[in-house]
């Protein structure tokens, strides 16, 4: 049985070889053991609200097997995009320029350097199993996120954001980044995504090109990679759409990469039950759920049957609510695989 | 006898054949009757001050006074774009430099001005294939110098020149096919023609206003940025040597160079020296190769003229003319002309400072 | 009794002299009787349907008090602003300079020339008698516009915005124009208001600054007027708010004033219901509603009592049934004042 | 006497009482000790090319041999921006024009750029007050001219100075305070210390990176842009003097003009010329004023010296020497000097050629 928790310092190693073997980088999941740690660290910190004022929250969570005790997979809240720095994406706008006496009107597509989604609740760090793509845990992993923004709503902005991956080719570099970035950075896509995980935002301020860049000087594949998710990455893009979130104007900096968005308090909201441990109902169980404890701490989320007993009480296999380490009366929240 | 003088309506039809010679890539002189009569007026308005100063245009043609028709034809507006708005490129260098990393790029950077606005530019200039050599480019080119050594006041202290840029022999630029055609959605010569006829509020509704970075251009846009078409590298290294600068303006359309001088410095104008004419009894036909040959003014403004002599005619204060150089120039003994070397090595002020030390 | 209905060509000198008495100038109404009357007439051209195709559809309705068969007030909808040409904005934002090595961070406001609101349905045009500033007409007025965009959505976009006079004194000179837009087009603020109701867009092309303003570098008065209505448009912008607009990141590019949006389909719709024209109710009418016909270009709206007879019907006093040249059994959009 | 020569280590208490007594305009010269220290270890690499010649700056000084102490100091960095970002405003023109309506407004615009990057620099110019006059500012400033005249290699060819803008009594720049301070709120003194020492980072952080157009920056400011303060009016008129121009770029935070020359048009390289050393017996103190000098260098990397002798010294191939000179210079009879007039009017190469005219 999966479930979804906070991850934890022993989480490290495993969280290491996952991100590993994913087949896009995942530029908010530091590839050196130290920094990982400092980031499990931090995320314990914002799950038990003992992160410092300066320091803004974030949390990571983990997919695990209870039943091998191997973890699958990760999935972030950072409450606070940009981390107190400035968020940096281009922002997709269009400038109509007409010609009156030739009688001609072009629209011309331009990026503007853009720090608007600074500050805003970022899902981030998405990395599951190889096998487990195409599996039902990978929407438990995406979607217990927003079970846990629904329950603990005032930790976090209204509005929600996620960058999926850009486009890039099998050896790693991206056409947008080759046919941009490259120019003002010096470096391999690779090399600045690193960077981006562990520095000052100073040196995005130093080599970012300032000014509004047209579209139409752009090779062809990086225009054709322009807000394009990574293969990887379009089975969370379908998944996010499918949950309420909508394609913005924004793309990453590095890889042209797009953004979602979504308002928090339009999306569907989890029906809530309590828990009750007593079967009193004899019907089947009526289908697959995710379900998630109302803990921040001990937060737990998993995929289970389960049976509503009345309007507002809820069955569960017993199986499930040792995973959810819940007790009779526990309240839940839930909602349709 | 190759006299330079202002240009005439008379002159029209030889102007008309030299535009149609000229071909494509000279649209300063396009091959449009009505466009050439108009220019043709325009500076015999200038000529005789019936037109406001700045909105002055001067056209100076070169008469082969034996064939009886002009062959050249050069040009000095005294103003640009007050009457129009006037675009160039701006070169110039964005440096993207992170200590902490190790990183240092410099990005060149257009930047879209009208920085000319106000200042006097070299328009026109062309001379009829068949009619090339015996100085007579020199002559035709830097006369105007002479004329603005003169009049001065008339003019912005700094003189331009917007040479033609790089297109290869289907009359294709580089730079256009990366910039312009991407915004203009039309062929180079077009944007050319349309603005050659004063055609340009379609650049301020078409063209990119945002500063362009070199570097998505591409390679083939880039390495011609700034450089002149193989035909324009003659007139390039003649105000080279006059002490015209590439001082990182473009052309908006080629990319190629704006190049500038202030007044002062020009060369012909900073070494021109006033003589006394004194008339010669010999016919003045002797051979001196353009080297050793000075252009001499007759320093007036309706009825301007320059020719070429020998450098020989010189002495410490006057210059010999032949009778009939004299009345070309339309100048008697003992009024005052301007002269200079017709090319830099041997420009009179070296000659004369080379005879004094001699003499 | 008031009512709304389509302007006709008879109403231009009244038009002209209400367009006269405002006191913010309202710039797509032309000061010009020939102007208006080709206004008019694309407006009886746009509620026929008879509309060139290139043309792109703009509808003016008038207030009537059909007592005194006086002119009252004006109200549009163009259904595509620009009219074809690019429709110019301020799209107001921030970046964010921060440097790391003296710990600073400071928002920067910056003014970026937009085309983004091209093509969108604008409500515009709006002027009202003094006298009826602060009576139900305005509302009436004002809302019949969302009435007949509701009955006629397929003309429209969704997307609907609304442009809000911005400050001026009473010399009608605008602060933030003296501080910004008269360094460009070396003229008044009423001459350049003039111009754009009248010209095509190319002036705008030639004139307006393309780079990005910084706001901290206009005067304290430009900045305080900054996406701030006119005193005479803040109940529309109160009655709008109310209706569901919000406050767009768009500012008006000669006075700064604001503008509002909306989603069409996510505002209230209208209740419909089929004209009873025998009174069954015997009880009293139940209150005041903008009731509007379902017609095009006989289209009307008015403001009544009403008494619904059922869940279906609704009861109209005879006068309004007049006013709104229904006959029993016409359907009806229906919103409670 | 007055020599210029390489700055030395021995240098630094007399180089920071100069610095103290400059006050705080002279942000080029910082009353820091530590910081001058590492100045002329920079300087003493350079001149012993220990330092990589593009990341060179030279210091020289200028030594009252009697008083036993350096009284000046002035200084050439060979290339600027290549370790750090060198920023400059690049004042332009926007024309703002439209035909229909008959409007034509011209819009100053300021852009950001880094066009001086991989330029040479005359870094740093101070004459101790107490010992203006008798030609010694001219001497300290132009003496660098013969330095890169004969090391022209070691520099770009194009050289500029960044001259100090309009600010008051007590610092306030106008230009700093309607632009500068809305973005880096400090003061300009802060903001100008800080690059002196180096600090450029928070520059690409905090500065705006998009035009301002200069008419939203209010009359004050306006009226500063390219205005140099009166304390280095002097200054400006000599680099003009030696051919120097403003060329539109400027401070970023003061607006003080940046004004550039091409080396080889410079008068003091372009007029020098060269002649052997002949010893002669007088003393060599016959009184001539600074018009009627010539500085002389003699033409050594590590060991360059510089001092100024009566123009009389001079014929057509030799210069005469006191012998006191001749070892402050350490030159020996028929050794090879460079020479040039010490101000322009009465220069060397003018004295020459009426020196041949007249003789």
């Amino acid at each position: 049985m999966w479930i979804v928790r906070p991850a934890r310092l022993e989480d490290v190693p495993a969280i290491e070889s996952l991100a590993e073997g994913q087949r896009a980088r995942v530029s908010t999941l530091p590839r050196s053991a130290d920094r990982l740690a400092e980031k499990v660290n931090l995320s314990m910190r914002s799950f038990n609200g003992t992160n410092a004022e300066s320091e803004m929250a974030r949390y990571l969570f983990v997919l695990e097997d209870i039943s091998t005790s191997e973890l699958l997979g990760t999935a972030g809240i950072d409450t606070c995009s940009g981390n107190g720095q400035p968020f940096y994406t281009y922002r997709r706008d269009e400038l109509i320029h007409a010609s009156h006496e030739l009688a001609v009107t072009t629209r011309v597509e331009v990026l503007y350097l853009s720090h608007e989604l600074t500050g805003q609740t970022l899902l981030c760090s998405f990395a599951i199993a190889e096998h487990l793509r195409q599996s039902p845990a990978f929407a438990l992993l995406s979607r217990s996120r927003l079970l846990f923004i629904a329950q603990w709503a005032h930790l976090f902005t209204d509005k929600l954001i996620v960058e999926l991956q850009g486009c890039q080719d099998d050896a790693g570099s991206s056409p947008f980044w080759d046919s941009l970035g490259r120019h003002f950075f010096d470096m391999e896509f690779a090399t600045a995504d690193t960077y981006s995980g562990i520095l000052s935002k100073t040196f995005l301020a130093e080599l970012m090109p300032s000014h509004p860049i047209y579209v139409t000087l752009l090779s062809d594949a990086a225009r054709a990679a322009l807000g394009r998710p990574h293969e990887a990455a379009t089975r969370s893009a379908k998944l996010l759409e499918k949950e309420g979130f909508e394609w913005g104007r924004h793309l990453d900096i590095f890889d042209g990469g797009p953004t979602l968005e979504a308002t928090a308090h339009d999306l569907e909201q989890p029906a809530r039950y309590q828990y009750s441990a007593s079967s009193k109902g004899s019907s089947a169980p009526s289908g697959q759920y995710l379900v998630a404890n109302d803990s921040r701490d001990q937060f737990r989320c998993a995929l289970t049957a389960a049976t509503a007993a009345d309007d507002e009480s809820l069955e569960l296999p017993a199986e499930a609510a040792a995973a959810l380490a819940i007790k009779d009366g526990a309240r839940l929240l839930v909602v349709d695989l | 006898m190759s006299t330079i003088r202002p240009i005439r309506m008379s002159d029209l039809e030889d102007l008309y054949e030299m535009a149609r010679s000229a071909g494509v890539g000279v649209t300063t002189l396009p091959a449009d009757r009505e466009l050439l009569r108009s220019r043709i007026e325009r500076s015999v308005e200038s000529f005789d001050r019936q037109i406001e100063p700045e909105l002055a245009s001067y056209l100076f043609a070169l008469e082969e006074t034996d064939a009886g028709r002009i062959v050249g034809v050069c040009g000095i507006d005294s103003r640009v774009g007050l009457d129009e708005v006037w675009y160039n490129y701006r070169l110039s260098n964005t440096v993207n430099s992170s200590r902490e990393l190790g990183v240092h790029v410099q990005n060149p950077t257009l930047y879209l001005t009208n920085d000319m606005t106000n200042s006097s530019e070299l328009c026109t200039l062309f001379l009829d294939e068949a009619w090339r050599g015996d100085g007579r480019g020199p002559l035709l080119s830097r006369s105007r110098f002479l004329f603005l050594a003169d009049f001065a006041e008339l003019f912005s202290e700094k003189i331009f020149a917007e040479l033609r840029g790089v297109s290869d022999q289907e009359g294709r630029s580089p730079f256009w096919e990366a910039l312009g055609r991407r915004f203009f959605n039309m062929d180079f010569y077009q944007a050319d023609m349309l603005t050659g006829r004063g055609n340009k509020a379609f650049i301020a509704e078409l063209m990119p206003k945002h500063p362009i970075y070199l570097a998505l251009l591409g390679a083939e846009a880039q390495d011609v940025v700034g450089k002149v078409h193989e035909n324009t590298r003659p007139a390039l290294r003649m105000l080279e040597a006059e002490g015209f600068n590439f001082n990182g303006l473009l052309d908006i359309f080629d990319a190629g160079p704006v190049i500038e001088a202030f007044t002062h410095t020009i060369r012909a104008i900073r070494d021109s020296r006033e003589r006394r004419v004194v008339l010669m009894s010999e016919s003045g036909n002797e051979a001196a190769p353009p080297e050793h040959r000075v252009m001499v003014s007759n320093r007036r403004f309706e009825d301007f003229r320059v020719l070429a002599v020998a450098a020989t005619r010189l002495t410490f204060d006057t210059l010999s003319l032949a009778a009939h150089e004299a009345d070309a120039l339309g100048v008697a003994p003992g009024d005052s002309v301007r002269l200079v070397g017709l090319k830099q090595a041997t420009g009179p002020s070296d000659e004369l400072s080379a005879g004094a030390n001699h003499g």
